[in-house]
């Protein structure tokens, strides 16, 4: 029963990504710019050229490709980057370990803290404190992360000389050595993330005291940090789990600005450069397993979601 | 650079090489490398780091003179047709087996081969043929006598490969400083000292990091962070905030590279010269100098004779001042009263934005209307739409002789002619100084050819780039070079 | 509903009405542009170059002598008319589509929604930045590259709101008197849909805003010369330490009119809710 | 009376709306001795729960106490706070609220909220939990203190509510309409039960209801409250038999008596609406609506007058007050309809699949298709009125669904006027829509907050009556005088209007297309009982004079004794009795029917409460689990047949008609031999 329904859940997330799939392949191939220029250089004779798009495929039907791309992605086989002739799979996945690293860290910073301020401003709403958050929260929400990222590396890199101003990982590098050079980004993307979470959280917390099962808790004669704690928290933030999906995928490729800012080497800064150079099976590969990941976390927040509240029933959409 | 040549003396400036071998790491800033197969890599980032993984036959300085590399010394013949050039001893590929001439011929065989289409196969189409001779040395003979020839060999993509290599993108096997430890595509390459390098006291290092900036502010930022140890290139004003910039080395070498802008010339309206003109006119050389490049490098004068090849230069024919009334009567008389409207392209790198931004505003007193549009290089270059669109900017690297730019860009018909002149006299001028093996005559031949240019010439030339790089203190040897690419970071100790 | 309360509620508050100021005077800013900012936005002065703030400079210059102040008050423009005008097409055919196709549901629900579930599994920015990949940067592309992300997201707000009104007494009392379509759709479902969509354009704007300013900065949206904010940080960014204002300058701009719009949606929300 | 545990002085509360004060009560002066009851009865918004919650000191946020003292074993609680108060709830102060699910964590199990409650060591509350369930009559303590709120039955959460206030020793009780939500029998299990634990542990309780019979049935003493005011109080017999105030009149005036009939006695519903908070008049507050006030109650504010011993009342002329006498009662001739069947229905079934949620799948459950429809077989005339009873879930509603066709039927037909109709509303002909319209339950929901009362009733014309737009409009006025609504309501929208009145309209917008058949799904359910008469007294005149029929869908059985002609009983998705209402009702035969007319009877026979989750058994009759009456073997095995009880009355059971009657009339068991 419940492989069927997630046999079914799996299929609807197949179709959504294969529709995705679809969107990304037709945008790509109406990126103007010719790979085999980008890939030979202008120098490189017309004839050179045309042998190289046949080599790479680009003259065959679109159809086809599509087709073909997408057994080879699901297969595994992601092919090679027009660019830099390398294989595609192990670059993005590592990219992707990186950003994963990065969005992580940024959880583990921006979840604490939204969290922490959502309950308290939800818990003393309307007070002055509430008031100070909500002020504090809306200014930061005004910043972009390209504006508050360089602030922060002026700050902290330049003038107090605490953290690097950058992130190239190198490969071999202990999580010791990580941990400083994920400072920054990471800060930053919680900057972003930070308001969203506490304002959510907040309007959960106030939405959640309102119930009525607030004053039967009440009535028991808990004190009131016993009622927050047992009863408000855990269905306020069941809420914040779909938020977490969600960041998460934005932070897998939203996260493009942030680390470009910091040329931290993640699937942000990866796709960017695969713009800028046409290497067309490499964006797609890139945009598509955003794709996944974003449904995927969709479909586990779904999951985690209705295993939390034990109302949530499942059935045909 | 001409007849029987002895080999220039290596450079003063290198340091004295450690006598405990190499130690330290050098952490360098590049752009992103693409392509690493050395027949088609073309940029700086690129060369960066295939000249240190291979090596050339002979290397260019700071001066832009021959100087020995793997060739270690060479005579011409007297008719100028054939080269002999000798190897030097001890030289081993990364592999650990040695460099043979048989290398050598199978790396200038394959460049010049045209089934393969190499970009090269043009450079090379003079060579007749190419031979050992034993087991160190190697004959080049030419159909018809070239001045450059050397200077040709020195190509960026003429770095030899091991005879026979099938996936020169990826094997990494040279005769260079550096071997490669882990190439990480779009985020950095590490490179260890290769130990049995046959030149005495390189590299200085034991290490070398070439890490990638997507974003030259994000690699200055770096640099300024400590996370650097040398930026090769970077815009003006970052340049400006480091020569503030307490321990950092900032360095300025002027170089012949510069940014053209280039009306087509074949076609409507850039087939009236009066539109030309016109443009000409209406454009403040000095003004552009001053805000575009703060004043480093060189005020152009409309040619790709600049002043550093101090033999060639002339300031004989002088540029009108700017004048936009004079510029407006001209576009009537050409049929556009009511002025011009034209888009600009331009790619997105180095100040190149600016310039555009800057020539709108002054063109658009004189009643050109232009609309600017900035596209990624991969655009501006792909289709071949350069050698398309009516005006654009294109950048053009420092190259040591100023034939390469006649030749390629400027003669009827050449491959990049972008601009699409065709001017019977310059054709003849060009071809002289192509030629001739008077170095007289090859000046005043440049002289005229800076004067056709200026008066009717379908472009400007605003200014000539200084190469702007700097590292921290505590680097010693660092050499600026005009093409950053070419670099030699094994002198460098830290 | 009555205007004059909802008029009330909403500027009863402080921080409401402080938002609407905010927004409001870039409005006028982006209206009488010509009127306010002294210089031309794209005029350079050689002379001027990266001056600091001064009487006749408010903002300073940058690096080409341009007047920062001038060229805010018409990246205002810009930035109203494609956050703003983008945001409005976006809901407006998100309205429509999530509207109809969510009351007549069925295999046309199930494709549109489909579809748009294919372009919402991709993070906005990626998908903005494919497409205008794609169509090349320019005010147009950048104008449709939000309605594009934006309408899915608008529709399935809308739908959201229909598929709880479908079930709701009023609606199927439309059924037993066998009503047109169009009448449901528009007289009986769409001003109860308006109040969430409402403020759901307000937090999209807000969105927008950072899109537009995220694509100028990330080079590949508006074009120079052009005054576009975000695209005034990229600039910034190289001399940040050499003219630390024409960072700030624009910096302050995009914060200050995101909060402001995020003020007012705030207080759409209370004044919706409160009536 | 013993000593007042609980004693109330000049108590007044008030609610700030942003910056404005709405006094809500005003000078309530009340005591409850130790295992008394009084009943709190008032229309909505009369500030019942105000009360309650303010004695409690559990008003919400912006609720305060602004004047008087609340005494409770001596102690002024109003004066209470922090830790003391905190004491006080966990040991003395209980509240039985009104929905019980909302009242409940829904994401903490049952027992960990009940153990919360007791406190103490966790062992030693678990065991206690599971004695108190099963104190509260909870079969299976141990399942249940395993569960989720919302997999229990709303009988069961009260149930574990009640639980929840009695551990311990409490002092004061409030009970706020704690039985609103649930079933009629559900309804009586749970009376008898408060009763019996009042009983036992002796606490002060307020009971508040709106439903007099039910108030009837627990209180001793009852206090009626209108606009924040007690203006009645009496012992409750007294209270019923002799009320003294005009108000507490007209509300006995608005109940559908026993052996009262629409077509002898239109009931007689109190005129006007309660004032909202902070709109109070000058004088008396029911001078407005007062069939007896002048001007002096316009002007004086009657103060408390204590009439009697125990009996108090606010008003100038309380002495003029008098319920009409003892009402003949009315037998109902048992008629059976002459002309052709309007509408009928062969052998209709539904079922419907339901969703589970992921805790459920994971512990394999089978997903649950519920039979909410069993081949139901019932004929509607012309001019007559068909009244639905049954339980919660029955199929009430999905009946009157599939006859509207706003739900497809999955087997069976619908005949109207012997041709065949459509499965779904689209798909009939627009002659047929209009000849079946139907009034929802949900007044709130009804009508389109977006548009005005006119607009609304102008629609049916235009799309139905095949009126032009401004015909439409003309003859808007006389619908809304239909339902004895003023012309003017036509420019206001649905919010400016109380639940009765959208409810009027609501049945404006039905009638609009002059159907031939008028479905009413628990049309009346939602309503106080005043707004109910005048809605009752509108549809049997609109009967009386067009000859419509209606398809009445109610659970409350006195308003079918009232309303119906004939009745039909459904029990999960099957009819089980079905007759002229006299034959049906009065005795009734089937143990089912007896059970639900039993529910207001303290003494009556009651069911065992349904298991939400379980279902129906696959063979013999499905009533026969909760059977009080159930004989044996055969009910388990054999479906049971249709039996003829008399003319068009038909029942479903095993038991032979005689021991039925039988049985019934003398209230005693069967025995189990036949
Ligand atoms: N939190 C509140 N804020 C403001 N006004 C309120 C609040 N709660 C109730 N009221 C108002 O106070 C009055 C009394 O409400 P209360 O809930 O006590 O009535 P009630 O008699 O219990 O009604 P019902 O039978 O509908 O439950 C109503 O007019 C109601 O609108
Ligand atoms: N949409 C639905 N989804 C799932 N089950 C449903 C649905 N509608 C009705 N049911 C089930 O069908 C059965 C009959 O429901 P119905 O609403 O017809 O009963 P009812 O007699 O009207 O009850 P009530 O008195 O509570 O209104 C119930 O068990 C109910 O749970
Ligand atoms: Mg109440
Ligand atoms: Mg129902």
């Amino acid at each position: 029963m419940i492989l069927r329904y997630l046999f079914r859940r799996i299929l609807l997330l197949g179709a959504t990504v294969l529709v995705s799939s679809l969107i990304i392949f037709l945008i790509c191939r109406l990126l103007p710019g010719d790979v085999a220029r980008v890939l030979l250089g202008r120098e490189a004779g017309e004839a050179a050229l045309a042998a190289l798009r046949a080599e790479l495929g680009l003259d065959r039907p679109l159809l086809v490709q599509y087709l073909d791309w997408l057994r080879g992605f699901v297969l595994g086989d992601w092919g090679i980057a027009y660019s830099t002739r390398q294989p595609i799979r192990p670059l993005v996945l590592e990219r992707l370990g990186n950003s994963l690293l990065l969005a992580g860290a940024t959880l583990l910073l921006a979840l604490p803290l939204g969290i922490g301020l959502g309950v308290w401003a939800g818990w003393r709403a309307g007070k002055p404190d509430d008031a100070l958050i909500n002020v504090s929260l809306l200014s930061v929400t005004g910043l972009p992360e390209f504006v508050t990222g360089l602030l922060l590396i002026d700050l902290f890199a330049f003038r107090l000389r605490w953290l690097p101003a950058n992130s190239s990982i190198r490969p071999d590098a202990t999580l010791g050595e990580i941990a400083p050079q994920l400072a920054l980004p990471a800060i930053t993307a919680t900057l972003v993330l930070l308001a969203y979470i506490a304002r959510l959280t907040r309007t959960g917390v106030i939405n959640e005291l309102s119930q009525e099962y607030v004053r039967t808790a009440m009535l028991k004669g808990l004190t009131p940090l016993t009622i927050l704690r047992r009863h408000v928290l855990r269905n306020a933030l069941l809420p914040t789990i779909t938020v977490i999906a969600i960041s998460l995928g934005w932070l897998i490729s939203g996260l493009i600005v942030v680390e470009n800012v910091y040329n931290y080497p993640g699937i942000g800064r990866l796709l960017t450069f695969a713009i800028d150079r046409r290497d067309l099976i490499l964006l797609q590969a890139i945009a598509l397993i955003t794709v996944v990941i974003f449904a995927v976390a969709n479909l586990l927040a779904d999951l985690m979601y209705a295993l939390l509240d034990p109302r949530i029933r499942l059935g045909d959409e | 650079a001409c007849g029987s040549a002895t080999p220039s003396p290596e450079p003063t400036a290198a340091p004295a090489p450690t006598q405990s071998g190499p130690t330290g790491r050098l952490r360098v800033a590049s752009e992103i490398p693409v392509q690493l197969d050395p027949a088609f890599a073309s940029s700086d980032a690129e060369i960066l780091i295939l000249n240190h993984v291979y090596d050339y036959l002979v290397d260019i300085d700071a001066g832009n003179n021959v100087i020995p590399r793997l060739a270690r010394e060479w005579t011409m013949s007297d008719d100028g047709l054939r080269y002999r050039l000798t190897l030097a001893d001890g030289v081993y590929f990364h592999d650990g087996s040695p460099l043979t001439a048989a290398d050598v011929v199978w790396t200038f065989n394959r460049l010049r081969d045209r089934s393969l289409q190499l970009p090269t196969a043009d450079l090379y189409a003079n060579i007749a043929d190419i031979t050992a001779d034993g087991e160190n040395a190697v004959v080049f003979t030419l159909t018809t006598p070239n001045p450059f020839f050397l200077y040709d060999l020195s190509d960026n993509h003429a770095l030899v490969l091991r005879a026979g290599v099938t996936n020169p993108a990826t094997a990494f096997n040279g005769t260079g400083p550096f071997k490669v430890v882990e190439y990480r595509t779009e985020n950095r390459i590490d490179l260890a000292a290769h130990q049995a390098y046959f030149q005495a006291g390189k590299p200085a290092i034991a290490n070398l990091e070439i890490i990638f900036f997507a974003d030259q502010a994000a690699a200055v930022d770096a640099l300024r962070g400590g996370q650097v140890d040398l930026v090769l290139r970077m815009p003006t004003p970052l340049f400006q905030t480091l020569q503030q910039t307490a321990g950092i080395v900032t360095v300025q070498t002027p170089t012949n590279g510069f940014d053209l802008v280039r009306l087509r010339a074949d076609r409507t309206p850039g087939n009236q010269p009066d539109v030309i003109r016109a443009l000409k006119l209406a454009t403040d050389r000095q003004a552009i100098f001053r805000q575009v490049k703060a004043g480093l490098g060189a005020v152009g004068r409309d040619s790709p004779i600049g002043p550093l090849f101090s033999a060639y230069y002339s300031e004989e024919t002088p540029i009108p001042p700017r004048d936009p009334a004079a510029a407006r009567a001209l576009l009537a008389a050409a049929g556009y009263p009511n002025g011009l409207k034209l888009d600009l392209h331009v790619p997105d790198s180095g100040d190149r934005p600016d310039l555009a931004v800057v020539l709108k505003e002054q063109w658009a007193e004189a009643g050109i209307d232009i609309n600017v549009i900035v596209e990624p290089e991969s655009v501006y270059y792909g289709d071949n739409g350069w050698l398309e669109v009516d005006l654009g900017i294109t950048g053009w690297g420092s190259r040591p002789v100023p034939q390469f730019y006649l030749d390629v860009m400027l003669v009827s018909g050449a491959v990049w002619n972008e601009s699409h002149f065709s001017d019977a006299e310059f054709d003849a001028l060009a071809a002289t100084a192509r030629t001739t093996l008077d170095e007289a005559e090859r000046v005043r031949a440049y002289r005229e050819i800076q004067r056709i240019l200026i008066e009717r010439g379908p472009i400007i030339i605003p200014y000539f780039f200084a190469q702007l790089s700097a590292h921290r203190e505590g680097l010693r040897g660092y050499v600026a070079k005009a093409f950053p690419g070419r670099t030699d970071l094994a002198v460098i100790a830290v | 509903m009555n205007v004059q309360r909802l008029g009330r509620a909403f500027f009863a508050d402080p921080a409401t009405a402080a938002g609407t100021i905010i927004v409001a005077g870039f409005l006028t800013l982006a209206l009488f542009g010509p009127l306010v900012a002294p210089y031309s936005p794209t005029a350079q002065n050689v002379d001027l170059i990266r001056q600091p703030p001064s009487p006749s400079h408010l903002f300073g210059t940058d690096r080409l002598g341009r007047d920062l102040f001038s060229r805010i008050v018409y990246g205002a423009r810009d930035m109203l008319a494609l956050a703003g005008g983008g945001t409005a097409l976006a809901v407006i055919f998100g309205t429509l589509i999530g509207v109809s196709v969510a009351y007549l549901g069925g295999w046309l629900e199930e494709l549109v929604f489909r579809l748009f579930d294919g372009l919402l599994a991709m993070p906005a920015l990626l998908l903005a930045l494919l497409l205008l990949g794609a169509v090349g940067p320019s005010r147009v592309s950048v104008l449709l590259v939000i309605v594009v992300v934006y309408t899915p997201i608008v529709a399935r707000v809308a739908r959201s709101v229909v598929l709880t009104l479908k079930p709701r007494g009023f609606i199927e009392a439309a059924r037993m008197r066998d009503e047109r379509l169009s009448y449901v759709l528009w007289r009986e479902l769409l001003p109860l849909v308006a109040p969430t969509l409402a403020v759901e354009a307000a937090l999209r704007f807000s969105y927008a805003i950072f899109l537009v300013a995220s694509l100028g900065f990330l080079g590949v949206g508006v074009q120079p010369p052009n005054p576009d904010w975000g695209l005034m940080v990229l600039e910034a960014r190289n001399e940040f330490a050499l003219a630390p204002w024409s960072l700030y300058v624009p910096a302050a701009a995009i914060a200050l009119l995101v909060i402001g719009v995020n003020l007012m949606a705030e207080g759409v929300r209370r004044a919706i809710g409160e009536s | 009376m013993a000593t007042a545990i609980l004693e109330i002085e000049n108590l007044s509360v008030e609610y700030h709306a942003g910056r404005r004060k709405l006094p809500v009560l005003r000078e309530i002066c009340l005591s409850v001795a130790a295992g008394e009851t009084l009943g709190i009865v008032g229309e909505s918004g009369s500030g019942k729960s105000t009360l309650g919650l303010a004695v409690l000191r559990a008003l919400p946020a912006n609720g305060r106490i602004s004047a008087g003292r609340v005494l409770l074993d001596g102690v002024d609680l109003a004066q209470t706070q922090g830790a003391t108060l905190r004491r006080l709830w966990s040991r003395s102060l209980r509240l039985i609220p009104q929905n019980p699910l909302a009242a409940l964590n829904p994401t903490l199990k049952i027992g960990a909220q009940l153990v919360e409650a007791i406190g103490g060591r966790r062992d030693a509350a678990e065991a206690q939990a599971a004695a108190l369930l099963a104190r509260v009559q909870i079969a299976d303590p141990e399942r249940v203190m395993r569960s989720y709120p919302h997999e229990l039955s709303g009988g069961m959460q009260q149930r574990v509510l009640i639980a929840m206030a009695l551990h311990g020793a409490p002092r004061l009780l409030v009970l706020d309409e704690p039985t609103t939500s649930l079933d009629v029998t559900t309804e009586a299990a749970v009376i008898d039960l408060l009763a019996d634990l009042i009983a036992e542990r002796q606490p002060a309780s307020l009971f508040i209801s709106h439903n007099l019979g039910l108030v009837a049935r627990i209180a001793t003493r009852t206090a009626v409250l209108y606009a924040g005011e007690v203006v009645e109080i009496a012992p409750t017999t007294t209270l019923f038999q002799q009320p003294r105030h005009p108000y507490t009149q007209g509300l006995l005036r608005s109940l559908p008596h026993p052996g009262l009939r629409y077509d002898h006695h239109p009931l007689q519903p109190i005129e006007g609406a309660i004032p909202a908070p902070g709109t109070l008049p000058a004088g008396c507050v029911f001078a407005p609506r007062c069939p007896l006030a002048d001007d002096r109650c316009r002007r004086e504010r009657p103060p408390l007058l204590a009439i009697a011993p125990h009996h108090a009342t606010r008003c100038h002329y309380w002495h003029r007050v008098m319920l009409d006498g003892a009402l003949p009662a009315f037998v109902v001739p048992t008629t059976v309809p002459s002309d052709a069947p309007l509408l009928t229905t062969h052998r209709l079934s539904k079922t419907i699949a339901q969703r589970q949620s992921l805790t459920d799948i994971a512990r394999g459950k089978p997903a649950p298709a519920v039979q909410a429809l069993s081949e139901v077989n019932l004929t509607i005339h012309r001019n007559r009125i068909l009244g639905i009873v049954g339980e919660s879930g029955s199929g009430k509603t999905t009946l009157a669904r599939c006859i509207i066709g706003l739900t497809p039927p999955s087997g069976g037909a619908i005949e109207l006027l012997d041709i065949p109709l459509a499965p779904l509303i689209h798909q009939r002909p627009r002659e047929h829509v209009r000849r079946l319209q139907m009034v929802l339950q949900n007044p709130q929901e009804a009508l389109n907050p977006a548009l005005t009362i006119g607009e609304a009733l102008r629609r049916p014309l235009i799309r139905l009556g095949g009126l032009d737009s401004k015909t439409a409009a003309n003859r808007v006025p006389d619908l809304l005088r239909l339902v004895k609504l003023p012309p003017e309501y036509a420019h206001r929208r649905p919010n400016q209007l109380s639940g009765g009145e959208k409810q009027r309209v609501a049945i404006a917008r039905a009638l609009a297309a002059t159907p031939d058949l008028l479905v009413l799904d628990e049309a009346v359910s939602a309503l106080d009982v005043s707004v109910q008469a005048a809605v009752l007294n509108v549809l049997a005149d609109i009967k009386e004079r067009t000859g419509i029929a209606y398809l009445f869908i109610t659970h409350d059985l006195a308003v079918v004794s009232y309303l119906a002609d004939d009745v039909v009983v459904m029990y999960r998705g099957q009819i089980v009795e079905q007759g002229p209402v006299a034959a049906v009702l009065r005795p009734p035969l089937h143990p089912y029917t007896e059970a639900l007319l039993a529910a207001t009877n303290p003494r009556g026979v009651r069911l065992r409460e349904a298991d939400a989750t379980g279902t129906a058994p696959a063979q013999g009759c499905p009533f026969q689990p909760r059977c009080p009456r159930a004989i044996g073997e055969i009910c388990r095995a054999t479906p049971p047949p249709w039996r003829e009880a008399g003319v068009g009355h038909r029942i479903r059971c095993h038991i032979p008609l005689a021991d039925l009657q039988v049985a019934q009339t003398h209230n005693e068991p069967i025995s189990s031999e036949h």
